[in-house]
């Protein structure tokens, strides 16, 4: 299917936007301000991206420590995405959660879990929520390859398949969980297979072919929205960074540099930026502009962030219950 | 006030309605079917999912002809699968809507502690209180019959270790349902734990919907040598030692606490004001249990009204064996309770 | 393959005991001297046969609340079986186990779990044990339709076929957990199937056919010996008594008495009598002799069960740490 | 005795060697490196599993090079399955094995809860003594940086509350690895905690096999006025504090309880006929944490003994927060146990 050049652009200016987003990370962890590990997606953009573009702003998202992507594709807040970087009081979660629990409810993101796994069943629970009340809404969680490890993710699945529910599981496999390989990790190797498990359906496709997500996150809203059940859409992909912090890890011994600059090779925004211009959609000016705008963006938010109050010790003890 | 008073048993509330036939007496177990009812009647945003709700037997009665009533979809029963059905539970709540989670014995919710001590308690604070969770987990902890150290514990000092997590344990039918429906539309995640001896017990339990509020202790007994602060179960073996107590002249003040977090301290510290002594009655173990809270904080902040140690009641560091010799021998009652105040009442 | 009418004899003997042994609890049950729940195994004999046949007294087995079949069938001392469930010090668990707690370490038996699901993790960690030491052990362990629904079992079964660890998942599906039926718990409903997403092998076997089981059994016992990792044996079949206690539970309305009816006439004890006698291996005389054999071992067990002493209080505080 | 002392920094230890060279200065972490490497050697019958022990970085450290010295069957990375992985373990060391399982962060334990408190706990008990568990898991606890709610917790208390384990906290690299020598060879199943924060710690360990005894505090600094009962990274914070109070005229007794369960109460005891005044300092959770029940069975069997309240030093209750600010004013030092001692001390 040929997709209409609106939605193309919004495809690429969204991944576009989590990759300069994260590279300015990149670019300012080392000053030390941000306090807080941050797990990177740079090399994984497509995913979200184009699971995003079929998510209404009142659908919900769960995500899980590698959630800054997700957290802007969903519409997140990225000035109170940064200041919680920086522990800031203007942060999304007030500088309580950091850089792996980022929240806006405003546009349905629910939040995300560091416990892998964690997130799924609440992805879960948020569309049982909306099956009971019929409002139509669907859900989204997003997950790693080392979340497939865990029981949750089968007692999760099989519910949602038990009960029909309108929720998306993502997995967005990246052969790594921390330096452990798939492979040392999985007797099977084919992680949307086990829909089959459930009688349900499950998408394997390229995680760095933004189109290819998209239109396997097509199929899996349409499912959702018309009381067909979940759908597990296995993304293929690559983190480019240590699976923590802004640096590269094959150097430590963590994975082999090959396979990373294989990888490289296949970036998603890269990729697609030519494929745009090849097909005459943008024009390298274009592409300045909406890199423009997204870098003021960006600026803006780091900005914001950093003239932004931290928290004060009287802060410590408020938050827990809602009165 | 009718709905203060324990009846130890289904006589002595007889006897009070002879003297006071307003009394609407209901037994513990309906109480809990009776507020489960009205929410579901009332409110949309209601619902009840757990292993077994739709039994015929119906979770020792407590959700008896809910689904039936209600269809499946709001009186839900799961697969055998607690962590990811507590997350799916959750992730309803942080929608919005207010889930009653039932768990027929405690010792399941080990399985799904994750979700509770890692989510649930935390995703409020976590995300700097953009979020809340209006999830209620009822518990059903308490002695079976030879039911072992698997289907028997009593588990509440799991969670009322963990921060944000607020942890009731009503006494009363009148406390049960009123608790209850305040769980409900508490917008915190409650652990909400109901001891199984109790379920046949019968008290005043007005008809209409009410709630108790979280949080508050109530003074069963008054009482001015020794107080005897007590949870649950213990509640009623502590007004039964009281009782007993008077033939010896010593005059015991029973406090229930009703929720173990956040904790009622000040009615507790009250009455030591009077009293100065302390017995804990607890049916969790007693090391490292709730007990220990509380002799805690009392021997921090309140160190200068004690005359003599604190005691606790409590059930001995050993799982729950199952032969009923070894039984009668791990549970405590009264007569513990009677012990435990004689040795440090003056 | 026909087998040996000494196996076949051994088969029969085997369920027969179980079914004896389980017909006396509810005979005696209601004197109520046996103050713990009993889950029954009446009608599922034939699957612990079965496996057990192909188990040497130093393999291990790990089972769940309703044990007291697989405790016979690996060898477990009878008269501490008995013991056990009328709280004994002579109990194989002194009394503080009561029914759903049996063990005879003598003949590998390692205990059962009432936690559903809790016992599968024990048995592939044995199967871990015999695998390091490559002491040739292999490990069984029996859990239920229910205990699939956990995600301890999905763990456990990816671990083990990760590691290719010679151990024989027993699931004896029996349609129901409590009075919650498996399509109520579910998306799928060939449990035997998901061992494919393991790319480990799967059966599906009917569970009152004792010879099928035993077949199964041969192939996953050659499996776990030989290096090929585990065999997910699904056994179909069917439970007479309620969930819990010596009494039928159709009454209560928690299944159709239909249903029972049918699969009682599947009787897998009766059954295989039949063919035995009918195929000239055993006669009605034979049949009896074995029956009073029994019958005898059983009387025992109850009497030396009765006369042995209670625990005292003393017993209270005993076991609980290895000095 | 050298591997008595706590040495609160590097250079501390250096003015040691100096003054007796044949002090071997080892880190906490190698100290668990050196026990493994040479449990790995000396005995078939242990191994070692857990999320990322193969891992370049070797689990902070501590297990670093040792998949490629032992392989990988002995020791093991595993999915991240830690229900099913804890089950695993334990099932190994029914059949006598020893293994050790280790995690990264006490906070994936919340889901093996099941297997830890369920199983492992009660399988001897359950079983009237029939079988041991020889399982020994490693968790770490302890301060991150920024890591927040779920990555930086200390939930000794939840090991505490369930009767069946050993819970075992030790302060120094000597006792690091001697008691994890001897965890290992406990039959029981063993929760063995060590606080991140102590890695670079250094002090003396001896080359070859030892054991420490488990149960046994040790009395780290003698003192007459006030007791400072610590566990784990909070042992050199009490130190530090003791040597500050000098200044004061304060003389502080600092106990090292290094074992949580079973616990050793007479040291406790034996300390406090001297001070008569108690301040207890953990870096769990105040409410409901392993504080609380030393406090409890101090004012249960030694209230006679006390001359002031009991003071706890430990995190409030709330989850970790993220922003440095907070983290700073959340964790406890030096400095509050000073305030706390100051507090009731005469
Ligand atoms: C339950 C649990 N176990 C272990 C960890 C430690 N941990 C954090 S992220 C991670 C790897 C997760 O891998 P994956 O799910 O594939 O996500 P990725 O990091 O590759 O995006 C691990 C092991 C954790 N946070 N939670
Ligand atoms: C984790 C857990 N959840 C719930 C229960 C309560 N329970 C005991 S047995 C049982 C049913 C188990 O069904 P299945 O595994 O199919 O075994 P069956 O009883 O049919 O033999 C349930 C729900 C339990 N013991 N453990
Ligand atoms: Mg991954
Ligand atoms: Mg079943």
């Amino acid at each position: 299917m040929t997709l209409d050049t609106t939605v193309q652009i919004e495809l690429y200016t969204s991944m576009l936007r989590v990759r300069l987003l994260e590279e300015k990370v990149v670019e300012l962890y080392p000053v030390q301000e941000m306090k807080c590990p941050v797990h990177l997606c740079i090399g994984q953009e497509a995913i979200g991206s184009g699971v995003a573009a079929h998510l209404k702003s009142d659908d919900y998202l769960f995500s899980n420590h590698r959630g800054h992507g997700h957290y802007l594709v969903k519409g997140g807040d990225m000035r109170a995405l940064v200041a919680e970087f920086y522990g800031r009081t203007t942060g999304c979660s007030k500088g309580k959660g950091g850089s792996m629990h980022v929240i806006d409810t405003s546009v349905g993101m629910l939040g995300t879990s560091a416990i892998v796994g964690g997130g799924i069943p609440m992805g879960v629970g948020a569309a049982l929520a909306s099956s009971i009340r019929g409002d139509g809404k669907i859900s989204a969680v997003f997950f790693g390859d080392g979340a497939f490890d865990e029981g949750v993710f089968y007692e999760s699945y099989n519910f949602a398949a038990l009960k029909n529910l309108p929720v998306i599981f993502v997995c967005e496999n990246n052969f790594y969980a921390t330096n452990s390989t798939q492979k040392a990790r999985h007797a099977g190797s084919r992680i949307a297979d086990s829909a089959a498990g459930f009688d349900s359906k499950g998408i394997c496709v390229d995680g760095n072919d933004v189109e290819a997500v998209y239109n396997a996150a097509a199929e899996a809203a349409e499912r959702a929205r018309s009381g067909k059940g979940p759908t597990l859409i296995e993304a293929l992909t690559y983190r480019w960074k240590g699976h923590v912090g802004p640096g590269t890890d094959f150097q430590a011994g963590c994975r082999p540099e090959a396979e990373l600059n294989a990888w490289m090779e296949k970036c998603p925004v890269k990729s697609y930026r030519t494929i745009l211009i090849e097909t005459g959609v943008i024009d390298a000016a274009r592409d300045e502009e909406i890199r423009d705008t997204i870098s003021k963006e960006i600026d803006d938010a780091f900005e914001f962030a950093i003239s932004s109050p931290l928290p004060t010790e009287a802060d410590l003890m408020t938050d827990l219950f809602c009165e | 006030m009718p709905w203060t008073k324990v009846y130890s048993d289904r006589s002595e509330f007889d006897i009070a309605v002879e003297k006071d036939p307003s009394l609407r007496g209901l037994t513990y177990r309906d109480a809990i079917l009776e507020a489960s009812t009205q929410l579901l009647e009332s409110d949309k945003e209601f619902f009840i999912m757990g292993e077994g709700v739709d039994d015929p037997g119906g979770v020792f009665g407590t959700t008896k002809g809910l689904t039936e009533k209600f269809g499946a979809e709001r009186v839900m029963d799961t697969p055998l699968a607690e962590n990811g059905i507590t997350g799916v539970a959750m992730g309803a709540a942080l929608t919005g809507m207010r889930p009653l989670l039932v768990h027929m014995r405690v010792d399941f919710m080990t399985i799904s502690l994750d979700q509770i001590a890692n989510h649930a308690a935390k995703w409020r604070y976590m995300f700097g209180g953009a979020i809340n969770v209006p999830l209620t987990i009822r518990a059903i902890v308490g002695r079976g019959w030879g039911s072992a150290a698997q289907h028997s514990q009593s588990l509440q000092a799991m969670f009322t270790s963990v921060p944000g997590l607020k942890v009731v344990m009503p006494a009363t039918p009148y406390d049960a349902k009123g608790m209850l429906i305040s769980s409900i539309y508490d917008d915190n995640p409650v652990i909400f734990i109901e001891n199984r001896g109790l379920y046949e017990q019968v008290g005043h339990v007005p008809e209409e919907i009410y709630k108790v509020e979280l949080g508050k202790g109530i003074v069963r007994q008054e009482g001015t040598d020794v107080t005897v602060v007590a949870t649950s179960q213990m509640v009623s073996e502590a007004t039964k030692a009281a009782r007993a107590l008077v033939a010896d002249g010593i005059s015991a003040e029973v406090i229930d606490m009703r929720t173990l977090v956040p904790m009622d301290k000040e009615i507790v510290i009250e009455s030591l004001k009077k009293t100065g002594r302390l017995v804990i009655a607890d049916n969790g173990t007693k090391e490292g249990g709730y007990s220990a809270e509380v002799a805690a904080f009392v021997s921090e902040e309140a160190f200068d009204l004690l005359k003599a140690p604190i005691q606790r009641v409590a059930l001995p560091g050993v799982p729950t064996p199952a032969s009923h010799v070894l039984e009668a021998a791990y549970y405590k009652g009264a007569d513990d309770i009677v012990s435990a105040v004689k040795r440090i009442a003056g």
